[in-house]
């Protein structure tokens, strides 16, 4: 890890994990279309896709203030239940993050307490809780992960598992849901884009050693 | 196709008729036996027992056929087409006593797993969008 | 105008949002405010918290607006897009928890007749289709 | 009164209820404009001119069986919730007078029985009841009055005071129940079109010595 986060570095991390899920929507469209609607890779490549064409303006700010256009932008692109959804978490994640120094590196402490704010504001705009197949089941065992000193490595490894652990669920909120006992057997689609999103970044934080899955 | 209980959704206008469809659709791609219908003999907003019976002909499923309506008189003229049925497949039409939209999704989501005609209908008729 | 709750109707689908204002418009004429909006920013199925925010403005009135929404992804982006108004809008705009196509005609007919917002939401939430 | 109705006979009947509600339809539209969706008048109209279309088909039927194609087609054509109710009550006035003697006029007591058993098949279409403001609150008193011997002038008051007695009443059934309170105050569209085919018929019935008011 570097001590400084600047604009260049907040720009190839962003555009890095863009392009990760980016080059998995039909992955997560064919994930969607078992359980849902089929749109979730369409939607999140259009969030990221809108990210991607002010990627410029987002890197230059301060890390919170990106993260809170990201927010925005995933919140107006998305279109899915899931926009308001990541668009809260990022939101969110940047308000944590407000008092951090210009271009300074969030601390572990820093962004697992950020993380963990994001996942209280996530859970309030889904009316939803851990356990009931949506990306909050990768989101919550990756904060504890950070929270409790895990290695790039070792947080790839969790949202990897995390996601995997959605197959047995039954769904209890979105559109899932409607399948009642027949929603289990599959992973859920906002588990594995969150997984996709964290792998990548915990690769870039840990100077590449991991790799999205 | 005849596997899965058919749809029918009959809405007093043509455009909601189509988009539930559209939203059907894209859940339970082209698996599940749908047909739709809206509008009243003139062309305005209403509905027609005789576009109704052929739309449960269009849904037709020897597993039964549920049918979707919005307000009373599409209610009332989808049983009347029920009634103008050939006897051996009125007893398996039933008009679900759930919203339109959200019921024809959530109907065609059971019938794609399978279900019963009584099931779809009791699904439909119990959940409310979550 | 500004003395009816103001209407709302937020789709998946354009189609039902356009029939469904339709359905409104053909009981309670131009007396109530009313906005529709249906599609997410790509043209596809879906809901737009842009296209939302821009009917909440249109539809708007003094004594508030309540908005009609099909499945999950429609409320949650309503939801998103009331967070979003301006602070003394925030309050006096609400997701009614109802079918979108029978509630949106209720809760129109209900307006009409003078309702406060609550109890435009409250009848729209309480009635099923006759 | 003749003591036969033949074809001819038939077709005028026919033609001059069809036509005296065709003439009125302006005025069902607006009374279902103030507590419906106003296409009363329109849906009316709809359904007799089909009914004029086919006109002398239908009156070279013996009667019963005139009825039944005039309730098919009411129910095929009008497309509101007045299309099965009016179709079943002429239907079921087919269905009981089926004993009828061709070209015979059906009796006091017969037209009454085939009234009574119409009335009881458009309550089950509607699963309504006499009260709720509905054309239901025109035939029975008009039934009862017809049962009890009223002659033709009687049985027009008798439906122009039924009709004038929706004004008062609260929507129960059909569109304008979504009114509740605010129905109050204004006349039901389907009474008001039961009161016009009833006092056109028994204007004619009467040897024209009364007339839809
Ligand atoms: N109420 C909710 N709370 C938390 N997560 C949810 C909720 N609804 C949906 N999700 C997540 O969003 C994903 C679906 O996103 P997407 O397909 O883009 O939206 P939509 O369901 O509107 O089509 C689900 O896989 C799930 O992880
Ligand atoms: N469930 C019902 N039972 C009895 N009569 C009804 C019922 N619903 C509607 N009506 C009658 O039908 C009339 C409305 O007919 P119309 O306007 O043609 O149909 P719609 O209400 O479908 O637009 C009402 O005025 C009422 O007399
Ligand atoms: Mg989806
Ligand atoms: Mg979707
Ligand atoms: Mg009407
Ligand atoms: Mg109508």
């Amino acid at each position: 890890m570097t001590t400084t986060l600047d604009a260049a570095g907040r720009r190839a991390l962003i555009e890095t994990a863009a392009a990760a899920v980016i080059a998995r929507a039909d992955e997560l469209t064919a994930l969607d279309q078992a359980i849902g609607d089929g749109d979730h890779g369409l939607n999140m490549k259009r969030g990221f896709e809108a990210v991607l064409a002010d990627l410029d303006a987002i890197a230059a700010k301060p890390l919170p203030e990106g993260l809170k256009q990201i927010g925005t932008t995933m919140v107006m692109k998305v279109g899915g239940a899931s926009g308001p959804l990541y668009g809260t978490l990022f939101l969110q994640l940047g308000k944590s993050l407000a008092e951090l120094a210009p271009d300074a590196v969030p601390s572990r402490a820093e962004l697992a307490a950020a993380l963990k704010a994001a996942i209280v504001a996530v859970k309030a705009r889904g009316k939803s809780e851990v356990g009931q197949k949506t990306l909050l089941d990768v989101l919550a065992p990756v904060q504890a992960a950070l929270a409790g000193g895990a290695d790039a490595a070792a947080l790839t490894a969790c949202a990897h598992e995390a996601a995997a652990a959605t197959v047995p669920l039954k769904a209890i909120r979105g559109r899932a849901s409607f399948l009642g006992d027949r929603s289990i057997g599959h992973m859920d689609p906002g588990a594995r884009s969150s997984e996709i999103l964290i792998s990548t970044l915990a690769a870039i934080a840990g100077g590449n050693s991991g790799a999205a899955a | 196709m005849n596997d899965k209980v058919g749809i029918v959704i009959v809405s007093h206008s043509p455009d909601v008729a189509k988009g539930a469809a559209d939203m059907v659709r894209q859940m339970v791609g082209n698996e599940v036996p749908l047909a739709f219908t809206g509008g009243d003999p003139g062309g305005g907003l209403g509905t027609s027992v005789e576009t109704i019976l052929a739309a449960i002909d269009r849904a037709w499923s020897e597993k039964g056929v549920a049918i979707l309506v919005d307000l009373g008189g599409a209610e009332t003229n989808s049983e009347m087409a029920i009634e103008m049925l050939p006897e051996d497949r009125q007893g398996r039409v039933v008009v679900c006593n759930a919203p339109i939209v959200e019921g024809a999704v959530m109907a065609a989501t059971e019938a794609w797993g399978g279900a019963t005609l009584d099931e779809v209908r009791r699904t439909a008729e119990e959940l409310s969008p979550a």
